[in-house]
């Protein structure tokens, strides 16, 4: 076999493995001296070093391996990593509006609101950045306590929390009225 | 000329077919039909195999064989043009198309053991990329929503919280359940029919009024139960009138606890 | 980025990925047409295909992917391990290129083709990821149509469906020649 052949062998070896492979190993595959692969190798690495290569050829001890470049790192993860998907669900919003009003909040004040367990949004949104631990409450099992961060005042333009809108109690009584008044209409029409 | 005693295993009838006419060296647009079918036929019997799925694939192939036959004995139709119409045209048209996959088989493994000599490789993604975790575009991620929307949601959460407290119900104090069996019912009503020969509706649920809605059921249940029986006789005079009820003379037996025993078989 | 540059990204993802990459994945991550994303693989196929490589740029339908050249097959299997072959039987290979040329097809269809059930086969072929569903035929009882996959085209070291080898009438009248020569040779050799 002709010296560009054995070139091209190698580099079939070393891309199938992905691995590193013993210099060993490929010089008994191309039943070649050990020396006279690590020429070889030596050739190869120049040609992988030009501009229009991706990947580059990696000398250890006694194998070599095939690698990418650092530098396309940016564009691999691109392709590499199925772009994530970030939304706020209508679970996602609800938890976040109730840590806003009632902050600092445990997880259980909001199940008790919510009805349901919130762990896995208030995870979210921690994973976000929207919120964050503030503290802990001293009582028993010292729970977590969770607040809004300054990424989430930032996202919507007002400095503090304070300068959230308000519900006043008034509208908190309306609201109550409210649902009672449906209740009653509800059992009228049976 | 003759099948030999040993033949290959066909893939199926039109396997087969093809194989009776190629060995027999016959131009595939003139089948000589009477002769494939003997030869077909007697391959048919030769059979090993008596798994009926098999067999009857074969059979199919033998009656379409047999339709073709008669029909080459009677005098030949023609189509739209005028042309004799050959029943034999479908059957070639089936082998060859059959014979046209059985080449192109041939041609994909040729290329599958060209193609086996090629090797891929394994993603090997560097960890500088697999441990990269993509950063949160807040502004995306907030997007429309403004602290007006996020107070709607608040209200909106404070809302149903309020409904979820039935202020209605919540007045009634706890209902417990009360445990008033069809069978208890039975005797206590046995009982009561014993000192009331007649009595009104009303003036029996008084009684369970006092008790709980449930016993109301039960005792309303009990009596439909009796009606069914003959134990009791029901009669209303007008409409919205007083139901009365009056208990019939005993007959066979004790309805009553035949009742009783049928429900709590139940 | 210039052109080299961007063929090197190219070739740093596809070596990372082993796997076949869309085009359009690889057109998002490098912020080019896919237009321009062909052209470039274009020219990298064929410096692929100078003596001394011994990886090769495989074409498939709307993606690529890298793999190594047949002639190093040899030289691999002494070092890499083989890939586990299934062995296609007759049947699976004759409903396999009814599947390959009709395509999309449904098992009736086949069946009528092949005089035999084939329900069998198609299971397998589909067990193998040589083929797959498809879709549904909008015909009563809606029934599955199956198509071929990727893993098909690499199987078969084809790059499209529409590179399988095709059969004219005429040619069927040659094989049909061509046998019937054959058989007469035989017997006279008799």
């Amino acid at each position: 076999m002709e010296k560009e052949r054995q070139k091209a062998a190698i580099e079939a070896i070393l891309f199938t493995m992905g691995d590193s492979v013993e210099i060993g190993h490929l010089a008994a595959a191309l039943e070649l001296e050990a020396k006279r692969v690590w020429e070889l190798l030596g050739e190869m690495k120049a040609s992988y070093e030009k501009e229009d290569r991706g990947i580059r050829l990696l000398e250890l001890e006694n194998a070599c391996q095939l690698c990418t470049k650092t530098e396309y790192y940016d564009v691999l993860i691109r392709v590499a990593k199925q772009p994530k998907k970030y939304a706020l669900t209508e679970v996602l919003l609800e938890t976040l509006s109730i840590i806003a009003y009632k902050q600092p909040v445990t997880k259980l004040e909001i199940e008790k609101i919510r009805g349901v367990k919130c762990d896995h949004a208030v995870n979210k949104l921690v994973e976000y950045g929207l919120i964050e631990e503030v503290g802990r409450l001293d009582a028993p099992g010292r729970p977590l306590l969770f607040g809004t961060t300054e990424d989430f005042l930032r996202s919507f333009g007002v400095s503090s929390v304070t300068e959230l809108p308000h519900v006043s109690p008034e509208q908190l009584e309306d609201f109550k009225e409210e649902a009672e008044e449906e209740v009653k209409q509800r059992i009228n029409q049976k | 000329m003759g099948i030999p005693v040993k033949l290959p295993i066909f893939e199926g009838p039109l396997d087969l077919l093809l194989h009776l006419i190629e060995s027999n060296k016959i131009d595939i647009y003139d089948i000589p039909i009477v002769m494939i079918t003997e030869q077909y036929m007697e391959y048919i019997r030769s059979m090993e195999t008596r798994d009926l799925n098999t067999m009857s694939e074969f059979l199919v192939m033998a009656a379409t064989l047999l339709e073709i036959k008669a029909k080459l004995l009677l005098p030949a139709e023609v189509d739209e043009e005028g042309e004799e119409i050959d029943p034999r045209a479908e059957l070639v048209e089936r082998l060859l198309e059959y014979k046209m996959y059985k080449y192109m088989a041939y041609e994909l493994k040729d290329r599958q053991s060209l193609a086996a000599k090629v090797l891929y490789k394994e993603a090997t993604i560097p960890k500088e990329v697999a441990s990269y975790i993509e950063p949160v575009d807040l502004e995306e991620l907030v997007g429309e929503l403004t602290l007006q929307k996020l107070n709607e949601i608040f209200k909106s959460i404070l809302r149903r919280q309020e409904d979820k407290i039935d202020p209605v119900r919540s007045k009634f104090g706890d209902i417990g359940r009360e445990e008033v069996s069809l069978e208890d019912k039975m005797l206590s009503m046995e009982e009561y029919l014993r000192e009331h020969k007649a009595f009104s509706f009303r003036h029996l649920l008084e009684q369970e009024v006092k008790k709980s809605k449930l016993h109301v059921i039960v005792t309303f249940l009990v009596v439909l139960e009796l009606m069914k029986t003959g134990r009791l006789t029901v009669r209303q005079e007008e409409t919205f009138g007083e139901i009365w009820i009056e208990v019939e003379e005993q007959t066979t037996g004790d309805p009553i606890r035949e009742v009783a025993e049928v429900s709590s078989l139940s």
